[in-house]
């Protein structure tokens, strides 16, 4: 029994591998929906957005990367959705230097299934790099932190830029954050000394971070990773449905973690019932 | 339907083959997925000078030299300074940029971490009793638990996590006193609390004692956290900091395997639109993919390669 | 005069950031976001430095033909390529730029770093199943809050008989209260730093980033 | 045009009337189609609950956004055609402007407070009915040339914050402004077609009266949330210089010995028992990150320990600088305890720079070398729960620091003590005595002592009703 439990323990973790990828395979060739409730973080980040009156602009920050793109992608795409068919105009930048090539294509198609054009509708500044101090750049004076657009245009000739200088002129601050830098800068940076309001939707790693700010009324809304996408997805698209090109992606994985997050509890629970019943009495613990 | 080119279909193709070769790094470290890793760090590097020249050379120094804008000459002057970091000999002339980005850094992140981390987090840790007695009472289910428990376990919590990462020594005359004093104090501001509820009238009677003994405790907390109590305090301090941590466990596990399934849903071909699919197959891709690598896996042991010594687990 | 010169400077550019937060007036701020503009600058020149590093110390290798000079053959090669596809095809807007330099990005950069991270998945379970253990009462305080989130934040926990119904809640209280109290102390301790470390180089105690003397 | 619209209304209604659920997008196009189809002639009349258009009765959701066209009608309300107002040159309006509702909306002008000198705030009064849009003019005098600020405020506003100039460089702000407020009312496109519609805007606005503003520039905030914010600064710079100069002035700065020192001691002692190696890991970042600072600092006190109780000590970096340095500290750390014969150049290692390259060969080393003891301080990425995983299967005593929030979690469930954010810094002053460190950590400590009063203070004061307190650490916006 004892050198079983032993034998058990330490297994090739090869196998733990393989139990890992079942887990996450198996839901996904044989889905499961479960039904699941919307927590007031991101509710009130949906408010945020409903609340704006239509024609205003908002600014977002898209700071994300194909690593963090299963989490954020559904987010970004049902968000524009949601600005776009309220005739809000969209202000985009990026403090990322692999955000460009994904977040362009994305915004681009959903624009186009709104009837949207570039520089009137929506307009891309590019990215910058210098982290805190792009931010704060960003909220000193937007035209000297991007003279141009990411296609050449200086921002005097953009219709949407028109009577933008500097962050605070954006009623909300949308924030697709995958870490550094990202919402929690952009907080420390700018929200606090131009008291902007500025709504996140962050991975699930940086979630509990970014709560505190939350609470503490420096974010007005936030969407923790792929639940949080999930339940954007769900207020957004609840009587509509997604523009062409887009599906609930986020809605589809949030039921595949069931599988994987109990595959990762039974192992912490197996691994540690072998752990007291084969560890040498004489180790003892405080 | 969209008609893709091939150009479109050999990229799809080949970006799953390269997925397999970076999840075959779980089976062993192994010539395929050093190749892919070094791809990987070429072509990132190739991109991310490619968007600082779009981002910031172009339309923050080149277009505005280009305008005659005589003052975008200092950075340029700064810039090749900083270029000089690369000769062994001159190295030196690079201080000076590099001083003037770390100073800029140290003063913008100076200013914004005292006020967001520091006086906004202290100005919002000042729960208004009163008022969430009244409209939460002592634990609210439908609020996920919000009332005066949970605001007093916010306050005596994050005095506890303080004192927790306090590494002065505390001067044992105060430890003396100490637990005095915290009686001393709680119960002053009980009778302080209660007496002042009364006089503005927030609450009634019962209501102003209770909460006034709340209001004590959290007075309380700190001198008891300096008297001869202090592990306790800390210890509570410490059941907070490992409630917290344990929450980004789970919300780090959770990340971790929402980019596990993205991957598995670019595989399965669940991403792109089903016209794409059926011109890509994604999941033959995957199929073809595997067997590939572990062929070549295969053959690699066989001609001796993999760790010298079989890797125990 | 070496480091006197960038010691003054790191002085006054600072002093003059710091003060960039009490001073709204515009003259001020028009000085201080020419700075931040060339400190954006800076910034972009560190990563070409780093361009620059990269080839100093991998090109001797694949001279010399030193171990595993053919992989970092492989990372030049590609580095180039993708840096000629991205500056030379690239045309104005960098959305419609060459479409070898979206090939790359799109078929090569995006599944090598997506799935880099992809990994951990696996990691974490293997972590959980060998080293995760409840050793003492610390441990076994965060291995179970970690399985309550892990529980109550899928769909599957709302859908528990029983428990179901308060178990998100209960996250949501760990997630508001017990977690903002840690946070915040940590947050003020960082806050602290930041402010201490500011100062120290402001004032010129710190001179690490000079290269050491 | 008009006859087109009502021949899609009549295409539309029965196609309509399948989908009970209507888009926003839907209600919008349907109201349209009955505004400008009704314009056309056919009638639109409330029977009861019923809506007829003419004479046949329309589908519930059409029906709906003709209640809400009839209430507005009713109502005096001009209706919302689906427009894009755009006051930038070049561009052609969608709506132009019809007689003003009234030409005095009362409008003020006030410069807000604690500002740069580049906005000013204005504030109308409602007229009735609610117009459409707003339009702000603003103009150098009370008689012009004026300029169209904006032209597509949604009807409710009834304030305005506008930016004097948006390019200090080419344009300097004047010391005051004048301004007119237009409401605007649609009118059906295609009358508008073409018409330069800012001369318009301008000719509306001159009915209305100029109201003056003068912007002020701030040179210094006053608000106390600003000045306590310096105060704390300040507050620490100065505990920091005294305490520096107390410290090198000999004096004994009081840090009390943090648990984590003894167990890092005993973890050393250990593995002179078992006769096994140390292995110590600094992170993974660069040099001069605040946390691989740290872990050199403690690193050198780590080496002279290994060095008395004659042990090896091998170090595993992810960066080549960072290998150099550690080397200096180890070979540092032997000289000083006396055993400099002792120091292996070689078991400070330069893995691999690149994550998990660095992470496999570390990995390697525990399973080869069998370290009783594995020591993690310094800032960690991703491979934390990687390498801690095999340190626990190889049965090493694992003890790490870091101040990676992300990376603790794995760290505490899998070593056996885990140094907590500041903990690792605290260790680093104590053990290397650095009088810079210990004064910021000292300094810091008061700051935390003040906080926790405040903290107290301001519940007591919140409860009881008073802000006070709370203001004294609130900035507000600039």
């Amino acid at each position: 029994m004892y050198d079983l439990l032993q034998r058990f323990q330490n297994m090739d973790r090869r196998w733990i591998f393989a139990g890992m990828a079942l887990a996450i395979l198996i839901p996904l060739l044989f889905p499961v929906e479960f039904e699941f409730a919307v927590d007031e973080r991101v509710s009130s980040l949906y408010d945020a957005v409903e609340a704006l009156p239509t024609g205003s602009t908002v600014f977002i920050s898209a700071d994300f990367d194909p690593a963090s793109r299963p989490e954020l992608e559904p987010f970004f795409r049902a968000n524009l959705d949601h600005l776009f068919r309220k005739d809000i105009k969209i202000v985009m930048a990026t403090l990322w230097e692999f955000a460009p090539p994904i977040a362009v294509p994305i915004t681009e198609e959903i624009a186009a299934a709104h009837g949207k054009e570039y520089g009137v509708d929506w307009v891309f500044l590019g990215y910058k790099p210098g982290k805190e101090l792009a931010i704060k750049s960003i909220g000193e004076n937007i035209p000297k932190t991007f003279p141009t657009d990411s296609r050449g245009t200086p921002v005097g000739e953009i219709a949407v830029m028109n009577g933008i200088k500097q962050a605070k002129d954006f009623p909300l601050l949308i924030n697709v954050s995958a870490g550094f830098p990202g919402t929690r800068e952009y907080v420390l940076q700018i929200q606090g000394q131009y008291d902007l309001k500025i709504a996140s939707a962050c991975t699930a790693v940086s979630g509990p971070d970014y709560i505190p700010f939350y609470k503490a009324g420096q974010l007005v809304g936030l969407s923790a990773g792929m639940p949080g996408s999930a339940q954007y997805e769900k207020l957004v698209w609840a009587e509509s449905e997604p523009p062409k090109g887009t599906r609930k992606l986020a809605t589809q994985a949030v039921n595949v973690l069931n599988l994987g997050h109990a595959y990762v509890i039974l192992l912490i629970l197996f691994g540690n019932i072998a752990y007291f019943l084969t560890r040498p009495k004489e180790v003892s613990d405080d | 339907m969209t008609e893709l080119t091939q150009f479109d279909l050999v990229g799809a193709w080949i970006s799953i083959f390269l997925t397999l070769c970076i999840l075959s790094f779980l089976y062993e470290d192994n010539p395929i997925y050093k190749l892919a890793e070094h791809l990987f760090l070429g072509v990132s590097i190739g991109i991310s000078i490619t968007e600082i020249y779009y981002g910031v050379f172009k339309p923050n120094l080149l277009l505005k030299l280009a305008g005659g804008r005589w003052l975008s000459v200092i950075p340029l002057i700064l810039l090749v300074m900083l270029f000089f970091k690369v000769s062994k000999k001159y190295s030196w002339v690079a201080r000076t940029p590099i001083a003037f980005i770390v100073a800029a850094y140290a003063g913008v992140k100076l200013t914004g971490e005292a006020n967001a981390n520091l006086m906004t987090q202290v100005a919002q840790t000042m729960p208004d009793l009163a008022t969430s007695w009244a409209e939460h009472g002592f634990w609210d289910w439908s609020a996920d638990g919000a009332g005066v428990f949970s605001d007093v376990v916010l306050v005596v919590g994050l005095v506890a996590c303080l004192v927790h990462f306090y590494f002065s020594r505390v001067p044992p005359s105060v430890t003396r006193y100490g637990a005095k004093l915290a009686i001393f104090a709680g119960v002053g501001v009980m009778f302080f609390t209660a007496a002042g509820l009364l006089v503005v009238d927030k609450a009634g009677p019962f209501s102003a004692v209770f909460l006034g003994m709340l209001a004590g405790v959290c007075a309380a907390m700190p001198f008891l956290a300096f008297s001869t109590y202090r592990p306790w305090v800390t210890r509570f301090g410490v059941l907070m900091l490992m409630l917290s941590f344990g929450a980004s466990f789970g919300y780090t596990v959770m990340g971790r395997i929402s980019l596990a399934i993205g991957r598995a849903q670019e595989m399965l071909g669940l991403t792109r639109p089903m016209e794409q699919v059926v011109q890509i197959h994604p999941r033959i891709a995957s199929l073809v993919s595997i067997v590939l690598i572990v062929a070549f896996l295969v053959v690699w042991r066989m001609r001796g390669g993999g760790p010298k010594e079989p890797e125990p687990s | 005069m070496r480091s006197t010169v960038p010691l003054i400077i790191t002085f006054f550019v600072g002093l003059f950031m710091v003060f960039e937060f009490f001073i709204p007036h515009w003259g001020y701020h028009w000085v201080t976001a020419e700075f931040l503009e060339w400190g954006l600058i800076l910034a972009a020149g560190a990563f070409v430095l780093g361009l620059i590093n990269l080839v100093q110390v991998n090109l001797p290798k694949v001279i010399n033909r030193d171990e595993d000079w053919g992989y970092k053959l492989i990372m030049l090669i590609s580095l180039f390529l993708t840096l000629g596809a991205g500056l030379m095809l690239g045309q104005e807007g960098r959305q419609d730029a060459g479409e070898f330099y979206k090939w790359l990005y799109d078929f090569v950069f995006t599944p090598l770093n997506a799935t880099m991270f992809a990994l951990l998945a696996f990691y974490i379970a293997s972590a959980a199943f060998r080293a995760f253990r409840a050793r003492n009462v610390e441990a076994t305080v965060l291995l179970v809050a970690a399985c309550v989130v892990m529980v109550a934040r899928v769909p599957l926990g709302e859908n528990l008989p029983f428990i179901g119904e308060k178990l998100p809640q209960f996250m949501n209280w760990i997630m508001d209260v017990p977690n903002i109290a840690a946070r915040r102390s940590i947050f003020i301790g960082a806050a602290l730093g930041a402010v201490a470390t500011g100062l120290r180089v402001i004032l010129g105690l710190e001179r690490s980033h000079l290269g050491g003397e | 045009m008009r006859h087109l619209l009502i021949l899609m209304l009549l295409v539309a209604v029965p196609a309509l009337a399948r989908g009970d659920a209507w888009t926003p997008e839907q209600m919008k196009a349907a109201t349209t189609m009955l505004q400008v189809s009704e314009e056309g002639g056919k009638a639109l009349r409330l029977d009861g609950d019923a809506v007829y258009f003419g004479d046949d009765a329309l589908p519930p959701g059409l029906a709906d956004a003709a209640r809400e066209l009839i209430r507005k009608r009713d109502a005096g309300v001009p209706v919302e055609l689906p427009r894009r107002l755009n006051p930038h040159p070049g561009a052609t309006p969608k709506v132009v402007v019809a007689a003003p509702v009234s030409s005095d909306f009362g409008l003020t002008v006030t410069a807000p407070p604690e500002n740069d000198g580049l906005n000013l705030k204005l504030a109308w009064t409602a007229p009735t009915p609610e117009p459409l849009a707003w339009a702000v003019l603003r103009g150098p005098s009370a008689d012009g040339p004026w300029t169209v600020v904006t032209a597509d405020l949604p009807g409710p506003t009834l304030d305005f914050s506008d930016k004097v100039t948006t390019d200090v460089e080419d344009e300097r702000p004047r010391d005051s402004y004048w301004y007119r407020v237009v409401a605007l009312r649609a009118l059906p496109p295609e009358q508008v077609e073409g018409e330069d519609w800012a001369a318009t805007l301008l000719a509306m606005g001159a009915a209305n009266p100029a109201v003056e503003g003068r912007p002020i520039a701030v040179w210094f905030k006053t608000s106390p949330g600003s000045l306590m914010l310096l105060a704390l600064i300040l507050g620490v710079g100065a505990m920091m210089l005294l305490f520096t100069r107390q410290a090198r002035q000999g004096k004994e700065m009081s840090i009390r010995r943090i648990p984590g020192i003894d167990a890092i001691e005993e973890g050393i002692g250990r593995a002179t028992e078992m006769g096994k190696p140390v292995l110590y890991v600094p992170g993974i970042d660069e040099l001069q990150d605040i946390q691989t600072i740290a872990s050199m600092l403690i690193l050198g006190q780590v080496s002279k320990t290994v060095a008395e109780y004659q042990t090896d000590i091998i170090v595993s970096c992810c960066i080549p600088i960072v290998r150099e340095v550690a080397d200096e500290v180890v070979k540092a750390g032997f000289y000083q305890a006396g055993h400099p014969d002792a120091y292996r150049p070689h078991n400070t290692r330069f893995i691999s720079s690149e994550q998990f390259a660095f992470c496999a060969g570390t990995n390697g080393i525990i399973h080869r070398e069998k370290p009783a003891t594995n020591l993690y301080l310094g800032r960690f990425f991703a491979e934390s729960l990687i390498l801690a995983e095999t340190g626990f299967v190889n049965k090493s005593i694992q003890i790490a620091g870091t101040a990676e929030a992300t990376q603790l979690p794995f760290f505490i469930a899998a070593c056996d003590y885990t140094l907590i954010g500041e903990e690792l810094f605290a260790v680093s002053a104590y053990l290397s005595g650095d009088p810079r460190l210990v004064s910021s950590l000292k300094a810091s400590d008061y700051v935390k002592v003040f906080c926790i009063a405040a903290i107290v203070v301001g519940t007591v004061t919140v409860t009881l009703g008073s802000s006070f307190v709370q203001t004294l650490f609130t900035i507000a916006g600039g």
